[in-house]
């Protein structure tokens, strides 16, 4: 379990979402310096992350999707450990067995990173059996995607956890892209938050490029799973900046569209609210980032240093 | 020792296990209203029905397996696994290995299968197969009231996801169960009857017909051995191969389609590692590779029926060793 | 196809719920007399099947679920064939391959009678873009239950028939169980019909036991789908008088909800209602009921004398 | 001929079926965007995007098919078919017969597998044997762009559904791929080389695995003939056996799993009609039981590699017969 923090102040949430990008764009730098594995990054999505994350307890639990580089770096993964994992390393937290796009980390109550879109919906629900069953106030907070919000068990994990008071926090971030088809293909209405009421589940939408926001809607909606052990819906709106994975594509795409969205862009509203409000100067700003590209580089080179596993990993781990 | 029957047997190493286990719970569509006696003594939280959705049934018992408990799902019949081959294949299977050990998914799923009610191939598939190709899963199919609890108590001890599969021709079947501990260690076969011709490799219900079809070749003088194999996956391939070393002569038998089903990797496995034993050629005999079929007489066509296991038996011990030339095959 | 009918009056309505009744009769009367196949009878639902299917046009197709012999009824179908089928005889509709609870009629535009729940919302949509890509006004009914709107192939059905503007009539008859469980158990909530906004879908709730609203309801919604090519939901609040199954069992059943639905059976009062209109005179009730078991032992005697199958059809038909 | 890779073959042939058959129409997760060039040519009632669910992807596939239409759906990885198993086995290879032949199924289903990519087990997981296993469905996994391509063709003209399994490493490879007509018949194999010492069975991308393995073997005096299954379903029974009558050693190599895979199948079928003519062990090479691992060194330990093959056929080839006694098994 990750140890417990004070509640972020606006400067942490501006921090974490800095170590986010500069993960993604260490990601991004692999790829244009040569072959990588694929990856779908999280650019535009930070406030989301951070701001959800934020608002969660140690005792809590996060299953997440493909998109997850956030959610873990939030809930304080090491970016080295994630790295060297997308890498293949044995230093990687799932001995780069699972690669990227699959990250679990026990010791931080990271259960599951899902890439089978919706796996994540599945197994949330079952989580929070074990936190009702087992005792404890804890909650589980399930990421998903616009996308994954048309699969069936999208239906069946919410219905279930409804009927069953289950504590879980779903947690839609509508990005507006479901790999290569634009959302509006894929459902009527602009938003997932409305499906809820069908299952008597609560739900909110938030702006999700809005990292303060996030951060408050989320910290209400923890206390109310929490209180109430029963589902609500947190939908954040937000944009993929990039194409759905790396290397980036974003050919069809309208030009317009993402133009509109790097225009609220969640670092630098949240960069311009702190300066504006004199809660940062460019020198603190200047400092931070620094920090964390100086993080990205360090952890860049640790997991670029470490070994591969050994191929006797091939067979081992498949059972208990 | 009592006379229950399979569902009897079932029944009672849940309730067991429960006892002994507290992190033991049951789940599936009509869970508690079929099983008033366990509600009653082990509460509602433990005892559950569902909405009737497989995928999140599957799924809630491997996000609990994953997180400190020890689910069991009752998915009904086979064919409805369809819906649920994510949440068992995908997740159940493959994240321990992909959490590089982080995880672990003790959880038991237990289906219906086979012909004899004429239910038709939307309730009847025999589909075991599909998961002994699949990582990361145990399967267990076994054939005396004996060996379910003893099974299912293995199974809800085991740390890995079991698929346990009921062949339903043998649900109301009785048998001698011990009381209490009755454990049978998963991937153990039993040998059923001794023999030194021909070794008759079975599970489920065709074991029995295995059985009768071995009186029968008693009669004429030819010997067989009869293997149930209990569980299918892992596979006791050491007992198979004692006793096709024995015998020399293998019939494997089962329910399932022939194409890539249990038989093709017992044949497979003998006449890798038993070919120098074989004194004749591996024969299957399966149903068809056809959807099953629900008017009676087909369905009985559809289950493999003790004449050809005696007929094929009695063509493997007539065969003469040196094999014959290559121009001889059809 | 089936021939193009006037439309029924009620009178109509009356003969087809009589004869679905007789059908249902006849299975029991099986059921008593000895070892008989599994079937799931629609005894108190034959107002839903009747009123909607009478509502529909020869050009129209069907698909539905395990309790279906009223969908059939109402169609059309031979009683004969069906109880033929569900004995496994070669007279059946699918020569005694299917048997009970999974009759097609392709001469009825009985596409799929399904019992794998749900297998008739996964397959509706691909029938109805035929429909549209082939040409013709025709549409699709799917009937499911209440259950069946718990799996994820519903969300997923009626969103795809939505964002692909395609001609299905969702037809759900909530009746209160689920094989073994009551909906309640499985849903917040008392119906499906709400669930339709999620997908921008319009959806009707109609008293399910009332022959003459369905139909007027189902005249309306299917008037509606086939002018405007999208899909509608239409819910019939009804109820399963008997067990899930034969042989009948309902030990787990409240028997004040059984006493309660009795009073409401759709028969005893579309019967009473003509009745009281002046529209049938007793000794025409007498006759259309003797009718209705007159046809019901002639098809109960066909398809006893009829053959099984020969084994050589164990394995034809599994391949074109 | 001109020279295309896997993907623009399969393109071609697409494209080829479409201007043929008014009635074929392709959708699937991103279909339409990744087409541009198939939606300008046939319209986008023709080339479909669909939303994220892939169980109503197939069952709209099979609901279309039993009603006129010839569809074409593209379900991108293989592990994402674990969400469309009851729509594919249930419905689409289930309701031909369970309709007394009334409805057919003309439809056919794309998914990608196969390790090259580091995308790790829940996007790389070879499912073939899984339908194989289950009626009423016929199995693809070509090997060259020109079978792409013509067992494309073959796929969309059948009246069965047909599952095409494009393995991911095959993807980008170029090949000689004929104009116009290039249809190959569903269920026959291919011989890529001619042997008489042993006969290496493949299909995918380890079939050129074996016939590098072939040529290694052929310098050192051994020649191994090469079979390419190009069709696991229906299997070409008579081009294995006839090949295995010729040579008598029979090395059978995969990436999917061995345990129920089409290796076992492979095997239990010339244990059964070709043991006269076998003066060896069947051998089985095949990726591990255990889930795809994503890295790299790891991914390609997982995958069959030549020297493996060349040492088992070198083994085979050793055996002397008349066999030893059976003692003399490990
Ligand atoms: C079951 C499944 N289907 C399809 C895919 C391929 N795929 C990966 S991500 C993705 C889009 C997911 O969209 P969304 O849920 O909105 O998440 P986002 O990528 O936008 O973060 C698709 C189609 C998959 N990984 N799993
Ligand atoms: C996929 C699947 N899961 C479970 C079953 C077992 N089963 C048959 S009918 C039924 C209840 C269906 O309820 P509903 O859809 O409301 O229809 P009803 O029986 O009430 O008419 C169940 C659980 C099944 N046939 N298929
Ligand atoms: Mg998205
Ligand atoms: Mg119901």
């Amino acid at each position: 379990m990750p140890p417990t923090r004070p509640l972020p102040p606006s400067r942490l949430l501006l921090e974490r979402m800095l170590l986010i990008r500069a993960y993604e764009e260490k990601i991004i730098a692999f790829h244009e310096a040569g072959p990588f594995p694929h990856v779908c990054t999280s650019v535009g999505q930070e406030a989301a992350a951070a701001g959800v994350v934020s608002a969660l307890g140690p005792q809590d639990q996060i299953l997440t999707n493909h998109r997850s580089a956030g959610h873990l770096l939030a809930r304080g993964a090491d970016p080295g450990r994630m790295l060297a994992e997308v890498m293949g390393r044995i230093t990687g937290y799932c001995k780069g067995k699972s690669g990227t796009l699959h990250i679990s980390a026990r010791e931080l109550g990271v259960i599951l990173t899902s890439t089978i879109v919706g796996g994540e919906l599945s197994l949330a629900t079952g989580a929070a059996l074990s936190r009702e069953m087992l005792g404890g106030d804890g909650i589980v907070a399930c990421f998903f995607g616009d996308g994954a919000a048309c699969e069936g068990i999208f239906h069946e994990s919410l219905n279930l956890a409804s009927v069953w008071n289950l504590p879980v926090l779903y947690v839609c971030e509508n990005n507006q892209w479901q790999a290569f088809v634009h959302r509006k293909e894929t459902m009527l209405g602009d938003h997932i938050a409305p499906r809820a009421a069908a299952y008597g589940i609560e739900a909110v939408t938030v702006d999700g490029n809005d990292v303060e926001a996030v951060f408050e809607a989320a910290t209400a909606a923890v206390a109310k799973v929490r209180s109430t052990r029963r589902p609500f819906l947190l939908e954040a709106t937000t944009y993929r900046q990039r194409g759905h994975m790396e290397p980036h594509d974003q050919s069809y795409v309208d030009p317009a569209e993402i133009a509109a969205w790097r225009a609220k862009d969640p670092i630098d509203r949240q960069k311009a609210r702190l300066l504006d409000r004199g809660d940062l100067t460019p020198d603190d700003l200047a400092g931070m980032e620094a920090r964390a590209r100086t993080a990205l580089d360090d952890a860049a080179a640790f997991a670029s240093a470490s070994p591969f596993p050994d191929p006797a990993e091939l067979t081992t781990d498949v059972y208990a | 020792m009592p006379l229950l029957t399979v569902n009897e047997a079932i029944g009672q190493a849940i309730a067991e296990e429960m006892r002994r286990d507290s992190r033991v719970l049951i789940f599936g569509e009509g869970t508690a209203t079929k099983h008033p006696e366990l509600v009653a003594e082990f509460g509602a939280a433990r005892v559950r029905n569902t909405p009737l959705a497989e995928g999140i049934i599957a799924g809630t018992a491997a996000g609990a397996a994953a997180t400190g408990l020890r689910p069991i799902v009752d998915l009904l019949f086979a064919p409805f696994l369809c819906f649920a081959m994510d949440e068992l294949v995908n997740s159940a299977g493959k994240l321990r290995y992909m959490s590089g050990g982080q995880f672990s998914f003790p959880m038991v799923a237990l289906a219906m299968t086979g012909g004899g009610w004429t239910v038709g191939a939307q309730h009847n598939h025999n589909l075991e197969a599909w998961f002994v190709h699949s990582p990361g899963l145990k399967v267990v199919m076994p054939s005396t009231p004996a060996d379910f609890k003893g099974l299912m108590q293995a199974a809800i001890r085991d740390e890995n996801p079991v698929l346990f599969f009921v062949d339903l021709a043998l649900a109301f079947v009785p048998g001698e169960v011990p009381e209490g501990e009755a454990f049978v260690p998963l991937g153990q076969a039993a040998v059923r009857r001794e023999g030194s011709d021909v070794t008759l490799v079975s599970y489920a219900k065709t074991v029995h017909t295995c059985l009768q079809a071995a009186e029968t070749l008693a009669e004429e003088g030819v010997s067989a051995e009869v293997l149930d194999l209990r569980t299918l996956k892992p596979l006791d391939t050491a007992a198979i191969l004692r006793s096709v070393w024995k015998t020399g002569r293998l019939v494997v038998v089962h329910e399932a389609s022939a194409p890539c089903g249990v038989g093709a990797e017992v044949a497979a496995l003998v006449a890798a590692e038993a070919f120098a034993a074989l004194k004749a050629p591996v024969v299957r005999i399966t149903g068809p590779d056809a959807p099953a079929p629900s008017s009676y007489p087909l369905e009985q066509a559809f289950i493999p029926q003790a004449d050809a296991i005696t007929a094929a038996a009695r063509r493997l011990v007539a065969v003469d060793l040196p094999v014959s030339a290559p121009g001889s095959a059809g």
